[in-house]
């Protein structure tokens, strides 16, 4: 039981360990056949070599990015949630709080940087913020076009038994977004971690941006793209853990 | 002499400023056209100027010093030609109101806002030790917005170039006060260079010289006609210098301070001894490293790694 | 006795479909209260005004006692199960909604199940039913509501005549227990004889009623013969209807 | 009729207005009160100013930026769909593709900028490029989820009918798809004006980014601010747009 | 006459439940079947074992002639219209399958909407017809496909009696017109009788066919007062249901 549950997950890794090892041999050859300097692209048995030699450096860099990661996410989520919930409840706020998030979407980082370092110094608060106002957008638009994705017969049936606004809003409006929110969860953890990175060029002292930008200013790609391994690394985890967490929320998707 | 020019690559170490000042004066002025050439000088990018030259995506780049002995190093045959200063024009800032900073000493402890390089690391604390300090501070990754972090205090000291964001402090009435590297047992550097790879040079000594040698021109002019070059490159950069103010301070501080030309008339040519120097710095601080990231074990002869042979023949 | 439900010349246009021109109808505490008329006349969109999902645009409706949203158990014509919630909580919703934990709402509607055919499937979710299981399921977390008037939509369209009458019976005594006021929309006019006191015939779009009749046979009804009486109003009701002239 | 429909219009704008001036209004007097010196956070008011003063550059390196948003959004939304469709219709291709997209969205632009360069120069293709890289993946992962999210009934009915699973695919997963579309089609396209000005930090003549680049280096943070005015006004007639679209595609919605 | 279609020893499993026993029976080229059943019996299951949505897990089904796709046209039991289709486009949806252009296929059912009572709403969303409207949009959007096996899953259930009696009166004589063959899933044992040349009563779950009748009666049918044995043939369907041996 436990070997052939073990043996299935492992099934479902296939396709995807094989296209991402194929892409990893195809840049081997091609850095190989036509010879690009590796001040450019190093060929990623070289990235993995350095990257291992460097692992311990990696490892206490992509500790404090994976915790903006993880609390800027979480931050991101509770906030994404509760707009999303005054949008739906207020709907003129849909109107008045949408073109704001969408300019805050638009700000980059060069821009804001200064006011950031300004505000809110060098810790982990100024990255938790950042990752949160990146991640947010995607989560609200899903979850507010999924609550107006519910089912009108559903809502007219539990006002019928007189539930108020928060009972249908709950039972209803709510479950209704689980398939939006799961899309938006999946596109907005994507972003989480390259978010982390860079809200640490607005100024740190460690973490994986930190990272490369110090290899990338020492003239070392190689570390730049085992950072960028590390980065995706955590990334295609969290991603797995969202689908996972998608097919477990809608079991009455898979009966 | 009109038809077939020869077309030349120049890629830029940051956004166009003073620095660059001679390679847009030279394409005004003509020199280029003279010397057969036709320059196209490569938009700013994220990639280093070296990394383009190193690929022969362009065929000259501004090289900065310790970029260029850290690629030399790893083996990449870079190799300067043209040093478009004759001095360090980096030094390190802080807010001049502060009272508990009187000498290098005292940075001890203090925050660095840094731009992510080995060598600042090196820098700052041969300073704070060539003062008699412990070289202990803390360091803050900023890149950009490093001057807005020390405007608003929250770093303590970090790194300028003289001639930019100095003019710049200086024009904003700013209290600032400096420490100057080579003061604190830093050796002298030509900080901005020109050049391109070796191996490419001598197969094009032809071009190299007539590139070398227009450019040369356009910082002899940009040194003798500061404004009117300033005009020139804020013209030639289609208002993306929003600045001019700038321009024409930073222009006079280069000539003020003898950065173009030297006091004894050297323009553009680079000291064997003064490389040495600064590779035998680099080298014993630990921070050069060969292609595979390993410490080099011997010291390199660092003579051969500069080149004036480019310059125009010296009077 | 006062009636509970009164609804005085209600008309209503949807879109630009005039659905309802003159609806007028008294509900008296207790009374079953069968509506009867063409397909798309407006039955269910009366429904929905008394729900107060629609406004008339003239007309109106009063209801003594209860707040307009305590008041009714309303049974949609198609059954509105959520996907999300295994069976015994679609049953148990209107529990919930009303304050009871889950744990509780499930305990209490869980005896219902083997009288609604539906024993065993508890724990299945909407979509692994039958049409006729599904609406089994939605009559069931209506009745469980027990609010003091029932509307129901065609409760029965999806069942064979043995489970409906099943369904029926156990109806119309469930009803007598309780004393429980219902309106019923049908479009068998044998079980609105079967079930109601009284029957309102309605038009084709736009609706007004044609006719309304008292049904006095003796109860129950349901599992016997039919008496003659019977027959005859059903040829009644036929008639009305068709349009032919009583 | 036309005064009315203008009038309408304005109105649903109103919210938006208000609840942007209220920023800015608050932004003025936060400058002004907190006297925050104007190299760190110049006032709007000074802002606009500038903004207008150096109105003929702005212009002129909006226009490449712009021209970068559109044609990448393009190229993102037809390479979406084809892969969407790919995924949907080769299920294998799901597991082997996500994997690289996810990564794909995780590479930092200075890891890739040299690449960039290398293979593309310093024209509008790399922009085209990166823009589209950037804004594919919430697309595609709206439109599988999409297609997902399509009722069985619908599908065993068409099957019935004789269509294939093309057919299928055309008449019930993509019209099904289309909610979905639509929140991945916001999402994404508030990402589509920042990632062409990050995109031109790989290399460009010309662009708001690089106009941002070179205000910042040469200490005039009022036209950096400006610039960015000008892309979040660009991001949010292209966000309008979209939701005009989402309005006008589903009638049935509306009804 | 050799069989079109002909079931042997179907046996099906959904999930952990037992849906179908053991069924077996044939359908002649022009032949009416009836199946009547209980609710949940498993009548939908053995359609959608006809339209190869399922496997059976013992038996077979073979079909003389066209290939399992093009041979059926389908009404399922959930109106299953597109929300994002205007009516008309919905009812076209087989036609344009077929391979029809959408002008074509509009054309072609345009002149149905009166005889189904959906005049003036060809351009409707389906969200803005009644349940009956759509169920009656469904059974039009069946028949315009022409297809030599007719599968109708309860196409009558939500509507009224005298709307029935007009859409069985046409459906009728269509199928005599264009000599189709079709299978109807149906819990009104008078509709079956009115309609079917054959009847096949299944039992409850796990179903398997209790008894199958031959329906002689002269057609048409309805329209008229039905003999008196059919009255026998009804009362006799009953007793079989109700589990009454005969
Ligand atoms: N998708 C499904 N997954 C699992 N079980 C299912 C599914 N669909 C139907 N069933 C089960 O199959 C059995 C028969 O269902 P079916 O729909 O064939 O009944 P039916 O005879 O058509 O009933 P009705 O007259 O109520 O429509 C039921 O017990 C039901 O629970
Ligand atoms: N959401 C809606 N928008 C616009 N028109 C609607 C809507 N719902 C129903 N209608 C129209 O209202 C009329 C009456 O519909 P209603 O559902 O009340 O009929 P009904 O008597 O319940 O019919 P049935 O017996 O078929 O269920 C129909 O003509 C229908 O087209
Ligand atoms: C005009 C100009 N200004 C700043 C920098 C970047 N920079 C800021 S501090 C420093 C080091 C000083 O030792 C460097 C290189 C540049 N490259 N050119
Ligand atoms: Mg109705
Ligand atoms: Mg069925």
């Amino acid at each position: 039981m436990r070997l052939s549950a073990v043996r299935h997950q492992a099934g479902r890794a296939l396709p995807a360990l094989v296209s991402v090892c194929a892409i990893l041999l195809a840049w081997e050859v091609y850095v190989d056949l036509a010879g690009v300097s590796p001040t450019l692209l190093p060929a990623p048995s070289r990235v993995v070599e350095q990257g291992w030699a460097a692992r311990a450096v990696l490892l206490a860099n992509a500790g404090p990015t994976l915790a903006a990661t993880l609390s800027g996410f979480a931050l991101s989520l509770a906030s994404a949630f509760v707009f999303s919930v005054a949008i739906d409840f207020v709907p003129v706020l849909r109107r008045a709080l949408f073109p704001v998030f969408v300019i805050s979407q638009t700000l980059p980082l060069v821009a804001i940087a200064p006011l950031i370092v300004l505000w809110f110094g060098f810790g982990l608060l100024p990255k938790i913020l950042l990752v949160a106002l990146v991640t947010f957008f995607p989560m609200l638009v899903a979850l507010v076009d999924g609550y107006e994705s519910t089912d009108d017969d559903l809502q007219r049936l539990l006002r019928s038994m007189g539930a108020g606004r928060a009972g249908v809003f709950r039972r209803a409006r709510l479950p209704s977004a689980l398939p939006y929110f799961f899309a938006g969860l999946r596109i907005s953890i994507t972003y989480a971690v390259v978010a982390a990175i860079f809200a640490e060029y607005a100024g740190a002292q460690r973490g994986l941006g930190i990272f490369i930008l110090n290899a990338k200013n020492n003239f070392r790609p190689d570390l730049v793209l085992a950072a960028v391994f590390v980065s995706s690394a955590l990334t295609l985890v969290l991603f797995a853990l969202a689908a996972g967490l998608q097919r477990l929320s809608m079991p009455w998707r898979r009966a | 002499q009109t038809s077939a020019r020869t077309t030349v690559k120049m890629a830029l170490d940051w956004t166009p400023n003073t620095n660059h000042i001679g390679l847009y004066v030279a394409e005004a002025k003509g020199y280029y056209k003279e010397a057969g050439l036709d320059v196209q000088i490569l938009p700013y990018t994220d990639t280093s100027a070296s990394a383009l030259v190193a690929n022969g995506v362009a065929q000259f780049g501004i090289l900065s010093s310790v970029g260029f002995f850290t690629q030399r190093a790893a083996g990449v045959p870079l190799q300067p030609a043209y040093a478009v200063v004759q001095h360090e024009t980096g030094r390190v800032v802080f807010d001049g109101t502060r009272a508990d900073i009187a000498r290098p000493a005292d940075l001890d402890g203090k925050t660095y806002g840094g731009f992510g390089t080995a060598w600042e690391d090196a820098l700052v604390s041969t300073i704070i030790k060539g003062d008699g300090g412990k070289g202990e501070f803390k360091t803050v990754t900023l890149g950009t917005s490093a001057y807005e972090a020390l405007a608003s205090g929250r770093v303590d000291f970090t790194l300028e170039i003289l001639t930019w964001e100095g003019v710049n402090a200086e024009l904003l009435g700013r209290p600032q006060r400096s420490f100057t590297y080579a003061d604190y047992g830093v050796p002298d550097q030509y900080t901005t260079m020109i050049g391109g790879m070796q191996p490419w040079m001598e197969a094009h000594p032809d071009t190299t010289r007539a590139f070398i040698e227009a450019a040369e021109k356009g910082y002899r002019f940009a040194a003798e006609h500061p404004e009117e070059a300033a005009e020139i490159l804020i013209k030639a950069t289609n208002g993306m210098l929003s600045n001019p103010a700038l321009i024409k301070a930073s222009m006079a501080a280069l000539v003020k301070g003898q950065f173009l030309i030297d006091g004894d008339g050297t323009i553009g040519a680079m000291d064997p001894a003064r490389i040495t120097k600064m590779g035998n710095f680099l080298f014993d601080h630990g921070l050069l490293r060969d292609g595979d990231g390993k410490l080099l074990e011997t010291r390199p002869d660092f003579t051969g790694w500069t080149t004036n042979a480019y310059l125009s023949p010296q009077d | 006795m006062s009636p509970l439900l009164s609804l005085r010349n209600l008309a209503l246009t949807r879109g630009r479909t005039p659905v309802l021109a003159d609806i007028s109808f008294d509900v008296r505490p207790g009374e079953f209260t069968a509506l009867i008329g063409p397909s798309g006349a407006g039955k269910s969109s009366i429904f929905e005004l008394l729900l107060g999902n629609l406004a008339p645009e003239a007309g109106q409706i009063t209801l003594q006692g209860a707040p307009q949203d305590a008041a009714f158990a309303y049974m949609p014509q198609r059954d509105a199960l959520m996907p999300w919630r295994r069976i015994i909580d679609n049953v148990g919703l209107g529990l919930e909604v009303q304050g009871m934990s889950r744990r509780a709402a499930r305990a209490a509607v869980a005896p219902l199940f083997p009288r609604f055919g539906l024993e065993g499937f508890e724990r299945h979710w909407p979509a692994q039913l039958s049409g006729g299981m599904r609406q089994r399921a939605a009559l069931a977390r209506t009745l469980v509501q027990d609010r003091p008037l029932l509307l129901l939509d065609e409760p029965f369209g999806a069942l064979d005549a043995l489970t409906r009458t099943g369904m029926q019976q156990w109806l119309e005594a469930r009803l007598a227990e309780t004393r429980t006021t219902a309106l019923l929309i049908t479009h068998d006019i044998r079980e609105a004889i079967c079930l109601a006191d009284r029957i309102h015939v309605l038009s084709p779009r736009p609706a007004q009623i044609l006719a309304s009749f008292d049904v006095t046979l003796p109860r129950p009804r349901l599992g016997r013969p039919l008496p003659a009486e019977a027959h005859a109003l059903e040829a009644r009701i036929t008639d009305v209807l068709a349009g032919i002239p009583g």
